[in-house]
């Protein structure tokens, strides 16, 4: 199996847990390739996750803004409410086929944290969750979410207390007991073959929408949008697409409060090439290579790397980045639940205003499909702060 | 055959004598705190000196070295600091030294240009806890032109096959991490550490240095296994920790300690 | 069309509403024999409401109770997370073709609220929502909800502030205002032709849990069983089973802190008849007819009456009802999350509760359907209370 | 025709008078006061009195009733404590007496048991908000055993064919809500009075009272169509809201303004 893209990814990880990505890259191998497992996976999608997702057109929304068709492929229908459930399948199913008995995982807001205890729970393997001490604090209902379905929470408070922290304190925890215990990565990212696997599990996202959007429109979309954290909701519905040159693929980061500001956390736009948490891609850095603190009011995409897969795709010019504010995310995140009745994650929220742009540039026969990658139930929260709106449940 | 590591396990060998490698991160609490820590120390007789480059992310250390690496940071240490701080102490001295550093800062550094002032300060190897064999490559030739040495790691988990690649493409010794986990004291090892040592010793000639949750004379007396040299780390930045600028009198009798 | 279950049901309502229940009946008795409304209404299920929904073997369950096959029937996973949706889709499209311009209607904790805040978003139609005082304050998160998706909420703090004092004051706005104006009922209760509409706008349920089980099991359930508020899911879920006698139909009804204590909401176990909100039933009254104060730590089962088709049913002994307590509500809630990993809504949870001791009662060649009425997120915050721990979102 | 309100509109007829029907909660802020009240508004010379029987959830009314029906279930007022205030009103006056109570309250007492009570203390009949002519029947046969009217409403919202059927089953008089919404004052009556009133004088002769926010003398004067009777409740309410067990008084002087 290949662990570079280009000249990015790799396996840059202490000694002590080179074996165990081995071991786990061999399995991969196999199973990945096995119709036994893969017959399950299937179900579980079914199952389990809600596959396959719907794609919908915003019907309300294209007549709104005049210009290209707009589809969403609705991942926020999923079980647990986003993409995170089809890669948390693949990899459990995996670590069962390895005869694993614990799982350990970090989460930035929780969205992976929760779909791994639910998995954990649902397979009944041990499920122990690293989380930044600020976003314990900020997302304590995700925490109890968790402990309810019967995960163990580490609270991480080194570092800046946030995901790259609980990425940090995951994988040291890994290194104590790395012969019993499967790392259960969130995105694609980390070291081979993370990111190799983590997009095969999420390439299914892109799959449905050619079926589907074929069905529709009897033709590709030309544009594929889809928010970057990691970025495995954005390579799971671009994968299918790369070999379709026709089809643009756009990723978009969080540029927080603004790219000309020290709080945002867009990667390719303003980091540089370096290796960290495993992997050579993307980072925002200092000169030193000291990696540097990141923002964005949306905790999914509040990390200071990008898969390497994706860099690679930026570094060939098959995918392009464009940065989207705070500001105009939650612009996004209202009008979309207004116009469609739909209210998105925040992070999607990121594409959505990206998508509603884009729209207006294009003839109407043009097909832009964003991948809605979660619900916004769990952001409603904070939105209502930012606008100011006291919230005081009791 | 002219680093200084080799020749000082050289001059080791025909004494009968075990390294004594220790540890500091440069810049905890400040840069000058640890010039004289490292000097005491030197004074007191170690054989090989490790300086910790601190880094924001330092994910295989323990809580020692990590907070160490904060405070570090805090006092505004980068890299230059470190290369002007080795060329102070090579003013006095010609004990070997070793870098510890995350790949990270290699690379965003410019690997060339890094080496190079490896080179100009009087630096022999670097030990990089993300970087194993599989991607030693991404620095090796840019090390070897400059005669700097890249210091291997095994674990108790590495396999047979890694283990013969890894001692094949060594250099200078191989740091034996002695147990899972990450850096940090421990209160008891439970690797085999003499199946371990005889695994490693048939199979290379190279000297074999002990790393990872050693603390004290006693336990390092008791432990199994031929080894050619111990690296101690957190039980001296512990140290630090507690006495600040004050501790290079407590780092020098602690090294006493462990010389008696 | 038949006003009446027997001796239930009825339209007990101000002289003002009277032109406009039958203008609704007519159109209802219109359209739904329409194919192009049954078209676009299909429609709608599948695109907005995300339906059919999955019928989900809980084999963890099973396994563990040890008798009757457990399945759920996963309305969860509804857009907007309940079967609230279903019969808003019917409802607002019904309005839309009487070319009504504005909606109101009434909502406990929020779920109706959102749902026809949802789809008068999509809709583009005015919504205007008529919530308790005290369940404004405990739901506050949902009122913000409600208004991010474009819809007025007005807060009641008549009577008790909840959900019946509600639904009062959204009838004395509708006398207001009743020439425009639809009222959108969220449950099969209230003067006739709520009850009939909203249940053969939730009857899918039902129809698609027969094909599915079939599908599944080659026969229909032994028992099919729902919690009941005013008892949409409920019969949405049994009404396609009444002719099969064989099939046992269990409501299940909130017994608060106990049916020993006046906290409860038990219509059916501790009720007795009555004429109220427009229909003849069972209510939880005093010896004069005052309807009593309810109580159940579930807001959507928090109703002293339930929809008269129910008290029908009960009374020809083809649906019996059984209460079910905050407390084992909450050992269900809990049990269900750790051992399926879906946290379910705390309604739904009564209906998994008596389902488990059922499932201990019968045999392992029986088959029981669970109707899973809603996700749980919305009261992960109350249990969390209920349980003493302590969240503080920041 | 032996019922009070027939005798009362024939003789109203004869002298080319209006009907003024008044309305209070009974109980409202308790039973004596409301006794006291009623004396005054009798005394003031008011044709026909309606007593509202207090109920936790009166769904027609707007807040200023629906707030003296929490204020009377306050003072724990029951059915029974009215049949006993119309019981003593008896003793003294002779004025027609109408309920006006929601369905449940008799339904649940049993409907035929609560007609009993009614001709016993002395009732004429019923206004019951929330029971349509379609469901008239559920009380119909019980009500006319005892001799006791159902006083039917009529909304601007009524179409033809339900007016007619109204009309037909209707006894006493009409009770004609002079518009959209719940009961309370209204600043202005946007309804066509005019033609509301000629659409059910065409067909029935039977006494038209109109009700809904009517609230002083002036007002009352302006008001178009030929109406036989006019309904004052929530301009009263208010002022026992507003003056409690002292509003007696104040009732009569309201009343009083009215007459003139
Ligand atoms: C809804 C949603 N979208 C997107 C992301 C970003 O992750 P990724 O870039 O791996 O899809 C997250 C991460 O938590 C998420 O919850
Ligand atoms: C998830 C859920 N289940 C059940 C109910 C109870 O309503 P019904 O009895 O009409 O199904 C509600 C009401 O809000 C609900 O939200």
């Amino acid at each position: 199996m290949d662990k570079k893209f280009g000249e990015f990814g790799g396996q840059y990880v202490p000694e002590t847990l080179m074996e165990a990505l081995i071991e786990i890259e061999k399995a991969f191998a196999k199973y990945s390739e096995d119709p036994e497992f893969n017959r399950e996976l299937k179900e579980l999608y079914e199952n389990v996750a809600n596959r396959p997702s719907k794609l919908y057109y915003a019907s309300e929304m294209t007549k709104d803004l005049g210009g290209a068709k707009i589809y969403l492929k609705r991942e926020d229908l999923n079980h647990t409410g986003s993409h995170k459930i089809n890669n948390v399948l693949g990899q459990m199913l995996l670590a069962k086929k390895m005869g694993k008995k614990k799982i350990i995982c970090e989460t930035g807001a929780g969205q992976h944290g929760v779909a791994t205890a639910t998995i954990a729970a649902l397979f009944k393997i041990e499920c122990h969750i690293f989380m930044g001490k600020e976003d314990v604090e900020r997302q304590a209902l995700n925490v109890f979410r968790m402990e309810l379905l019967g995960a163990k929470v580490t609270s991480v408070d080194s570092g800046t207390g946030t995901l790259k922290d609980a990425v940090n304190e995951a994988f040291r925890q890994w290194t104590r007991e790395v012969e019993d215990t499967y790392y259960l990565m969130g995105s694609v990212v980390g070291p081979h073959p993370y990111p190799v696997m983590v997009r095969e599990f999420q390439k299914i996202i892109g799959e449905e929408v050619r079926e589907q959007i074929l069905l529709a429109e009897g033709k590709l979309p030309d544009a594929v949008v889809a928010c970057v954290g990691g970025g495995s909701n954005a390579i799971g519905i671009f994968y299918d697409f790369i070999k379709d040159e026709q089809v643009k693929l756009i990723g978009v980061e969080a540029a927080g409060e603004g790219l000309d500001t020290d709080f945002h956390a867009a990667t390719i736009s303003k980091g540089s090439t370096g290796i960290f948490h495993g992997m050579k891609s993307k980072f925002l850095q200092d000169d030193f290579g000291k990696i540097m603190p990141v923002y964005s009011m949306s905790a999914g995409l509040d990390y200071p790397g990008i898969g390497p897969e994706h860099a690679y795709l930026y570094s060939i010019g098959r995918a392009n980045y464009f940065p989207v504010t705070d500001e105009e995310a939650i612009d996004a995140f209202e009008y979309l639940s207004k116009m469609e009745g739909i209210i998105p994650a925040i992070e999607s929220a990121h594409a959505i205003y990206y998508a509603m742009n884009l729209a207006k540039q294009l003839d109407k026969d043009k097909i832009i499909v964003v991948n809605l990658s979660g619900r916004g139930d769990k952001d409603v929260y904070q939105v209502a702060k930012y606008k100011g709106v006291e919230i005081n449940e009791q | 055959m002219n680093n200084r590591i080799d020749l000082k396990f050289k001059e080791l060998k025909e004494s009968n004598k075990k390294a004594l490698i220790t540890f500091v991160t440069a810049g905890d609490p400040d840069i000058e705190t640890s010039y004289k820590v490292i000097r005491e120390m030197i004074a007191e007789g170690i054989d090989i000196l490790e300086i910790g480059i601190p880094f924001s992310d330092p994910l295989a250390e323990g809580p020692t070295i990590e907070k160490a690496s904060y405070r570090a940071l805090a006092s505004n240490t980068t890299t230059d600091d470190v290369f002007n701080l080795v060329k102070k102490l090579r003013v006095d001295y010609n004990i070997p030294i070793i870098l510890m550093l995350y790949v990270n800062l290699i690379y965003k550094y410019g690997k060339d240009k890094f080496m190079g002032k490896c080179t100009e300060a009087g630096i022999d190897g670097l030990i990089i806890p993300d970087l194993p064999i599989e991607e030693v490559s991404e620095l090796k030739s840019y090390a070897s032109a400059k005669e700097i040495y890249i210091i291997n790691l095994v674990a108790p988990t590495t396999k047979s096959d890694r283990l013969l690649k890894t001692v094949k493409e060594s250099e200078g010794f191989i740091y034996c991490v002695s147990s899972l986990g990450v850096t940090g004291e421990r209160k008891k090892i439970t690797t085999d550490l003499s199946d371990f040592y005889n695994r490693l010793r048939s199979i290379t000639n190279l000297p074999l240095a002990l790393g990872f949750g050693l603390s004290n004379k006693k336990q390092i007396d008791g432990l199994k296994g031929g080894w050619d040299g111990f690296i101690i780390g957190s039980a001296i930045v512990n140290i630090i920790a507690q006495y600040g600028i004050d501790s290079p009198e407590y780092v020098g009798s602690f090294i006493k300690s462990l010389k008696n």
